[in-house]
């Protein structure tokens, strides 16, 4: 009988979490307690635990960089971070939902406890992510995460197409994770721990040229690789985005295009180069072509699309090829490399500017239209705001200056020079030219078309809240991005620890 | 009877995993491919298991077991969306599920 | 006066009018109007101040305002003028006033919209203008794309959506360029040097591989050649100034465009002068072309409005000729050229579109005689043809002789072809005089005395030409002379241009310091 | 390897194969005099000595009868589920102690076949399988009153196997271990109360009453016996699953069940009346008469209660066993902390 | 270890053999006369109509997953329960709130009627 060693967790590094996790149980309880139609007040709830997680992040000391449950927990600033990145989202993401999860938007409705503990979930999943320090702490979060996001996909049980969304999502994520996984069993055997500082030691002497790379590793690279690949719809890894995107509830679908991409990139920086960085030489390049492959994939294709969710679902999978530029920048744990923070910033911009943009969807179907191109025409008359919002939105998606997406593609570009990588910049921004064909559309449809279509006033005060909050952010936190620039470079502290 | 090495694991493991993995790619009822993925995932566990009994360590079979633990409540959010979406189009085939086209 | 930040101060006033007609829903559209003129006359006669205040004699930055805004990147937030921005923005501030003003009774639909577009667009140019770090330039370049594309695509004409696009993707692929450039030339000199800057000033100390200027310079030229627009980058240019609306078109023509110059000189040359030397023969040649071509499918045009785009690719020829003879002379020229043509085709299209707003076309067969009836107009746009084509004593004259002075310096062939061309911008410039001021009018029956008419045919002048609005022809002999407002905004542009052909050396003083800088690589003597 | 243990080992199996097929033959004899009796009836008694020959009679009979394989049927798998339900059956009894080792001919033989240190968790895993025999069966007569019984059937058998499976983790904690061996020689060492005065065995039925309580109904319902037949309610389903079978296959999914009920109470008798444990005589027939009680008790509660209705049978399944045994674990921790002196 | 499975291998392949013989046996002396009528699925005297592979109650999905969901958490406590002794209270403090947890989620899934056999 071996000796178990006893856990004695502490208990502060883990507040934010815990909070989200009380949240969930209250909502849930809510959902049981209260009657059908006092379930909106849920949606305060869920906001006030998202706010207060995010605040319980001040009350703990991130420099000391520790970490509790015998290392598998880590409170580095990367999961700071994270947890920023991701409770904003959070918050941005249930302000969107609510009058459209309470409407009449989907056949038969959907219950609003059910959705904000599901949301919930994923968050708290996805927050686990970017605190893992072990293989197996990154298996369970993104799972609960995902898991979660599957059936928030097919949440609109009534409509078919949000089911084979769902169903499209579901099967190609669950292959994905089996090769996640393999791939972590590899690591496993061919390191002997699933911790990833260990993994790391294990692996120094293969750059100092003591040790050879073996072909299991290399192997266990590879799968990581892919199913990570998967996660974060990088091509070829991207069927299930567009379908998944077009089939969900809107403010899912803006949801799922940020916080699983978060999640899918803190395993990633955490996988890739916290453990695994000694080989970096070896998963560069294939970072690299994945890169150039789903920005040129994304893009391309977007063009032709007339559905609005759709095209920003390949949008999507065009953003995922920039923030792989980020960390295909990666050159070593050195104070001046910007790859992870590169992909941070890019993640928290992304948030910003993406939720945004379903949510003007969501705030159109509120109204009553659908969901394609010809919807959004002539909005800048009906709604000159909503029509200002999404005009902002797309610009800063586009990365034009002075919006946040365009300190977050600056960013990554510069990474990628930084590391001599010029070809992947030019890229970058070669395809954001691309991409002003389909995103400049919207913005040309709203301003230069007349309104078509039948037009009901509603009041949906939470979401436009929701849509200002995050045009105002588009706005100012590129202006503004410097101390958050200087959190993201922490990085390289938070990896550092050994 | 030869000894029992942990290659003997790993074959094993890497046989089911490709069949589960062809599995997913070639078959076309969503049932089947949904259990060829609970094939590579329990592939993954005898590889897990076979590395731990390799090293003489815990770590592997603990993640084994989480590993059971999630392919279990993946199987329950999949199974309730091929449910809910085969009592709407009254098929399990693949690809009659294609709505979602352009 | 001292400590003032007058450049935030006149970039920003716009804005800020900008925001209170945002905020202002309830305001209508003529509150929005005079908030507009209100912000745009402060921000001029900001720029005045600024004039006044500016020292011809001293040499470097003046005004500077400095401080670090995004540390980890080395971005400082840096603003300051030198000789040749200085011009430029009064240029642009007088030009936006004018402009407003031109739009006072022309735009009657979604005018608060029009206003706040119209201001950002002005903070945008102006911020270009007064950046000297890398990274608050680019953010400016780009903030002025959308108002500009918006102007053309929501206040344009027909097919204004095309237009507005394409002006869009070009500028926009052109800037993405630049972009790259910035982010090379930031990566080279922290690996020289150790520093992270995007400081303009600080860059121009660096020291540049050859290759690396090369490949640089390219993507910084691009950008500007697209803008100024150059040969062949310029097939945006007709379609968008045609479809603009008149303020548009000013603005365009009369701003926009001297960015491509203003950043050739201000980052190309000094930046990267060995690759400058090195792409100057190419950049040369295809500027002649472009003077040559923009001349002669300037001849052929039907439309009033292409005909003064077209124009507009043959002046900029001057400008980038000028600029890459890298003496005094073609220097001075490319400037002068740039301000003349600033002051000139601005003056144009507003002359063209009084007459649109009248006759609702802009097809040259559709008017005629406007001389007669409209004999104040015909002065106007006389002086301004004349001050086009170059005639001595108006300001275009000064600016093309002395960018073809200095080509011929550096390029006998080329000063010679460009001079040669010279006849051709009089050609069509003139013709396009003589047919709407002093031909018949369509349907006007031919003179009794005039021998030429005798032989052509009595018959009255046939109308013709496609018309645009529901074929409604409005007879060009019923057409109201200039209002006090058109004159308005026509006057100050005329007195400037005989202010300038007149005494370039009023000019040519602010530019003198600014210019000995840029052409010090160059061996630049003889200021 | 060591042959020779494998090869009595594999006697030994062979053997309780046997034994098993011929338990659950006199079983359904027994069965039926018992419920005769309480029924105040004879009882088969005709066919030789009270009616003794009566099983070998059925089973003839039956291995006669004509083999229907209905036009709807997936015939393949429909010819196969039986044998599945029939041949796991009696491999659960593979793990069960009969004793300790005794020497035959010269050699040591285990009584038991394989003593694996998952034994609890592989008896479990073969109740589970078995309800692929039934689903399968009813899945491919082909007909709606056994696809129904089926499913019901598997609803029933993977709800009662859960609060089978949670009511022995009371069980493990005691014992430490999975293996039924070990859990067996747990049971031997007797409690010594008031300090040596009196001296009880430690059966787990003792220390762990509720758990033996959830144990026995979970496996009553686990079997598919009254009260908790409802696969295969005659008069709702028509025999459920088992409806379009005929002849021998159809009395194989009866073997399976009767071996299966022996198989449970063995394992009863083991996991909490302590086995082979007893004075006096051999352990096998302490275990054997154990097991017995229990078969006794599974007739006196056919002959005794009403069928469930099929609600009352999930409600009861998963409102208050499953809650009940989850309460029992936590309770027996919190005993056995006390027990070691770490509370 | 092993070699106990070996030994239930064999027992499994002893018990196939056994059944399949004794089928076999059966088709020596059974007799074999379809007729039409006999081939019909038992439909209680009404001639059948559709197949039966019509749809079910969802109930029985549901007890499906929820039966999947608490089995391996229940499989999770064997574990625990065998090194209950070395765990000592500190496990047993986890394992209580793992039995808390999983019981919230039963009397999440009562209150909301998934145990509720219409």
């Amino acid at each position: 009988m071996p000796v178990v060693e006893l856990v004695r967790p502490e208990w502060g590094l883990i507040v934010p979490e815990l909070i989200l996790l009380g949240t969930i149980v209250v909502v849930l309880a809510g959902d049981l307690i209260l009657p059908r139609r006092q379930h909106s007040a849920l949606t305060w709830v869920a906001l006030a635990g998202l706010a207060l997680s995010l605040l319980s992040n001040l009350t703990i000391d991130w420099d000391a960089g520790q970490s509790t449950f015998n290392g598998m927990f880590k409170a580095d600033y990367f999961s700071l971070f994270i947890n920023i990145v991701v409770g904003l989202a959070g918050i941005l993401s249930v302000m969107i939902s609510s009058s459209y999860v309470e409407g009449a938007e989907e056949p038969g409705g959907l219950p609003l406890p059910e959705y904000l503990a599901l949301l919930l979930f994923s968050i708290l999943g996805t927050m686990l992510v970017g605190a893992a320090g072990d293989l197996l702490m990154i298996f369970l979060g993104i799972e609960m995460g995902s898991l979660a996001v599957y059936a928030l996909t097919g949440f609109a049980r009534r409509r078919t197409t949000s089911l084979e969304g769902a169903l499209k999502y579901f099967l190609l994520g669950a292959f994905a994770t089996a090769i996640l996984i393999y791939g972590m069993a590899w690591t496993y055997g061919a390191t002997g721990t699933t911790a990833l500082d260990e993994i790391a030691a294990r692996l120094r002497p293969v750059i100092t040229g003591e040790g050879g790379i073996e072909a299991s590793l290399l192997l266990a690279l590879l799968l990581l690789a892919i199913g990570l690949g998967f996660k974060i719809a990088a091509v070829p890894f991207h069927m299930w985005t567009p379908d998944a995107y077009q089939g969900a509830p809107t403010p899912v679908s803006g949801y799922m295009s940020v916080v699983p991409k978060v999640a899918g990139f803190a395993a990633m920086a955490r996988v890739l180069v916290q453990a695994l960085g000694p080989l970096s030489d070896s998963w560069l390049t294939l970072i690299a072509i994945l890169a150039l492959a789903t920005m040129v994939y994304g893009n391309v294709v977007a063009i032709a699309q007339r559905d609005v969710k759709r095209m920003l679902g390949y949008s999507s999978i065009g953003h995922t090829g920039y923030i792989l530029v980020g960390l295909a920048a990666y050159s070593g744990m050195s104070a001046d490399d910007r790859s992870v923070s590169s992909v941070l910033f890019y993640l928290f911009s992304y948030a910003f500017m993406n939720i945004g943009a379903f949510g003007v969807v969501t705030w159109l179907q509120a109204r009553g239209l659908g969901v394609t191109l010809d919807d959004f025409r002539g909005l800048a008359a009906r709604s000159p705001l909503a029509a200002l919002a999404m005009t902002v939105f797309m610009l800063s998606l586009m990365g034009l200056p002075p919006l946040l997406g365009f300190y977050a593609k600056y960013y990554v570009i510069l990474a990628a020079v930084q590391v001599g990588l010029i070809w992947l910049a030019v890229a970058v921004v070669v395809m954001s030219a691309v991409s002003a064909f389909f995103y400049l559309r919207v913005v040309a449809v709203m301003y230069f078309n007349e309104p078509v279509g039948d037009w009901k006033t509603q009041r949906t005060p939470l979401l436009g809240t929701g849509l200002a909050l995050m045009a105002i952010g588009t706005l100012v936190f590129g202006l503004l991005s410097s101390p958050l620039l200087d959190l993201a470079q922490k990085w390289v502290q938070a990896f550092g620890v050994a | 009877m030869s000894e029992l090495t942990s290659s003997h694991f790993l074959v094993l493991s890497a046989a089911l995993f490709i069949i589960g993995m062809m599995g997913v790619l070639t078959r076309r009822n969503v049932l089947v491919i949904f259990m060829c993925v609970e094939l590579m995932f329990n592939a993954v566990n005898v590889s897990f298991i076979g590395f731990a009994w390799e090293q003489n360590s815990l770590v592997g079979q603990t993640f084994a077991l989480f590993i059971i633990a999630v392919a279990a409540a993946e199987a329950v959010v999949g199974l309730g969306i091929i449910m809910a979406l085969s009592r709407r189009l009254d098929t399990v085939d693949i690809d009659k599920v294609r709505e979602l086209r352009e | 006066m001292d400590g003032f930040p007058i450049l935030s101060a006149l970039t920003y006033v716009p804005l800020v009018g900008a925001a209170i007609i945002f905020f202002w829903p309830k305001a209508s559209p003529q509150a929005a109007r005079w908030v507009a003129l209100g912000a745009s006359l402060v921000s001029l006669a900001l720029s005045l101040v600024m004039l006044a205040g500016f020292d011809t004699s001293a040499s470097g930055m003046q005004f500077v305002e400095r401080f670090e805004w995004l540390p980890a990147l080395g971005v400082s937030y840096h603003f300051g003028v030198d000789g040749i921005s200085v011009l430029l923005i009064v240029l642009s501030t007088l030009l936006t006033t004018i402009g407003i003003v031109a739009s006072w009774s022309s735009i009657q639909h979604r005018v608060r919209e029009y206003m706040i577009t119209m201001l950002m667009l002005e903070t945008g140019m102006l911020g270009v203008f007064v950046s000297l770090d890398l990274f608050l330039f680019y953010i400016f370049w780009e903030v002025m794309l959308i108002p500009m594309a918006l102007l053309i695509g929501v206040w344009g004409s027909a097919n204004r959506v095309y237009a507005a696009v394409k002006f869009f993707l070009y500028t926009l692929a052109g800037s993405l360029l630049m972009l790259v450039g910035i982010i090379a030339l930031y990566q080279s000199y922290f690996e020289q040097t150790g520093i992270r800057t995007l400081d303009v000033l600080q860059l121009q100390q660096g020291n540049y591989g050859y290759t690396f200027q090369m490949w640089v310079f390219a993507a910084f030229f691009i950008a500007f050649a697209i803008k100024v627009p150059m040969w062949p980058f310029h097939t945006w240019l007709p379609d968008a100034h045609v479809e603009a609306p008149t303020a548009g078109s000013v603005l365009l023509a009369g701003v926009l465009l001297k960015m491509g110059g203003y950043g050739l000189l201000r980052f190309n040359l000094p930046l990267f002068p060995d690759a400058a030397r090195d792409w100057a023969p190419v950049i040369i040649v295809l500027s002649v072309i472009g003077i040559i071509y923009g001349a002669l499918v300037a001849l052929v045009q039907p439309d009033l409005k292409k005909l003064v785009a077209y124009s507009s690719v043959s002046h900029m020829g001057f400008v980038t000729l000028g600029i890459f003879a890298f003496n005094a002379q073609g220097l001075y020229g490319a400037m002068i050229v740039m301000l003349s043509h600033g002051l000139v085709t601005s003056a144009l299209f507003l002359c063209v579109g009084v007459i649109y707003d009248r006759g609702h076309t802009r097809l040259i067969s559709r008017f005629g005689g406007l001389a007669t009836n409209m004999p104040v107009y015909a002065s106007f746009l006389g002086l301004f043809t004349f001050a086009s084509l170059g005639l001595p004593g108006l300001s275009g004259f000064v600016g093309e002789f002395l960018s073809i002075l200095g080509a011929f310096r550096a390029e006998r062939a080329a000063g010679v072809i460009a001079f040669l061309v010279v006849i051709f911008s009089a050609w069509y410039m003139l013709w396009m005089y003589q047919r709407v001021a002093w031909q018949r009018a369509p349907g006007e029956p031919p003179d009794a005395n005039d021998p030429e008419a005798k032989l052509a045919g009595d018959e009255p002048r046939p109308v013709m030409g496609g018309a645009e609005h529901g074929g409604d022809v409005v007879d060009p002999r019923t057409f109201r002379d200039v209002t006090w407002r058109e004159a308005m905004t026509l006057a100050p542009l005329a007195v400037l241009t005989i202010w300038m052909g007149v005494y370039p050396q009023w000019f040519m003083n602010f530019l003198r310091t600014a210019l000995e800088l840029v052409a010090k690589p160059f061996g630049g003597i003889g200021f | 390897m060591n042959w020779s243990a494998f090869i009595s080992s594999y006697i030994f199996a062979f053997i309780v194969l046997n034994v098993m097929l011929g338990l659950m033959a006199y079983m359904t004899y027994i069965e039926r005099k018992v419920m005769a009796a309480m029924q105040d009836r004879v009882g088969p008694n005709r066919t030789g000595p009270f009616g003794l020959l009566q099983p070998i009679a059925d089973g003839v009979k039956l291995l006669a009868k004509e083999d229907i394989v209905p036009k709807n049927a997936d015939r393949l798998v429909f010819l196969i589920a039986p044998l599945i339900s029939f041949v796991l059956a009696p491999l659960s009894a593979a793990v069960i102690p009969f004793g300790g080792t005794i020497t035959v001919f010269g050699y040591d033989v285990n009584l038991y076949v394989a003593d694996i240190n998952v034994a609890v968790l592989y008896v479990l895993a073969l109740g589970g399988m078995g309800v692929y025999g039934i689903i399968l069966g009813g899945y491919a007569s082909g007909s709606r009153y056994s696809l129904l019984g089926a499913l019901r059937s598997a609803a029933q058998v993977v709800s009662y196997e859960l609060v089978l499976g949670l009511s022995l983790v009371g069980i493990f904690i005691l014992s430490g271990s999975l293996s039924l061996v070990e859990i067996l020689n747990a049971q031997q060492q007797p409690l010594t109360l008031f300090g040596g005065a009196i001296q009880i065995p430690n059966w787990y039925i003792l220390s762990q009453p509720l758990g033996f309580v959830l144990f026995l109904i979970a496996a009553v319902a686990e079997t598919n016996r009254a009260p908790f037949d409802l696969p295969e309610a005659e008069t709702e389903l028509i025999g459920g699953f088992h409806t379009e079978y005929s002849g021998f296959r159809f009395s194989f999914f009866f073997l399976a069940e009767y071996i299966n009920m022996i198989v449970v109470s063995f394992m009863a008798a083991t996991l909490f009346l302590g086995g082979i444990d007893g004075p006096i005589a051999d352990g096998v027939w302490w275990l054997a008469a154990k097991a017995a009680l229990f078969l006794l008790f599974y007739i006196w509660l056919r002959t005794t209660l009403p069928r469930f209705r099929y609600d009352q049978l999930m409600g009861l399944a998963w409102k208050v066993l499953l809650p009940l045994a989850v309460i029992n674990v936590a309770l027996t921790g919190l005993i056995r902390l006390w027990g070691l002196g770490l509370l | 270890m092993l070699q106990g499975y070996a030994v239930i291998g064999l027992m499994l392949i002893t018990a196939i053999l056994m059944g399949s013989v004794l089928l076999l046996l059966g088709r020596l002396i059974r007799p074999y006369r379809p007729t039409p009528a006999k081939l019909q699925p038992y439909e209680s005297g009404i001639p059948d109509v559709d197949p039966p592979k019509t749809r079910y109650t969802p109930r029985f999905y549901i007890v499906a997953m929820l039966f999947v969901i608490f089995d391996i958490e229940a499989i999770f406590l064997y574990p625990w329960a065998v090194s209950f002794v070395p765990l000592g209270a500190y496990g047993y403090v986890t394992a209580v709130v793992f039995l808390t947890i999983l019981l919230a989620g039963l009397l999440y899934e009562w209150k909301k009627g998934a145990l509720e056999w219409v």
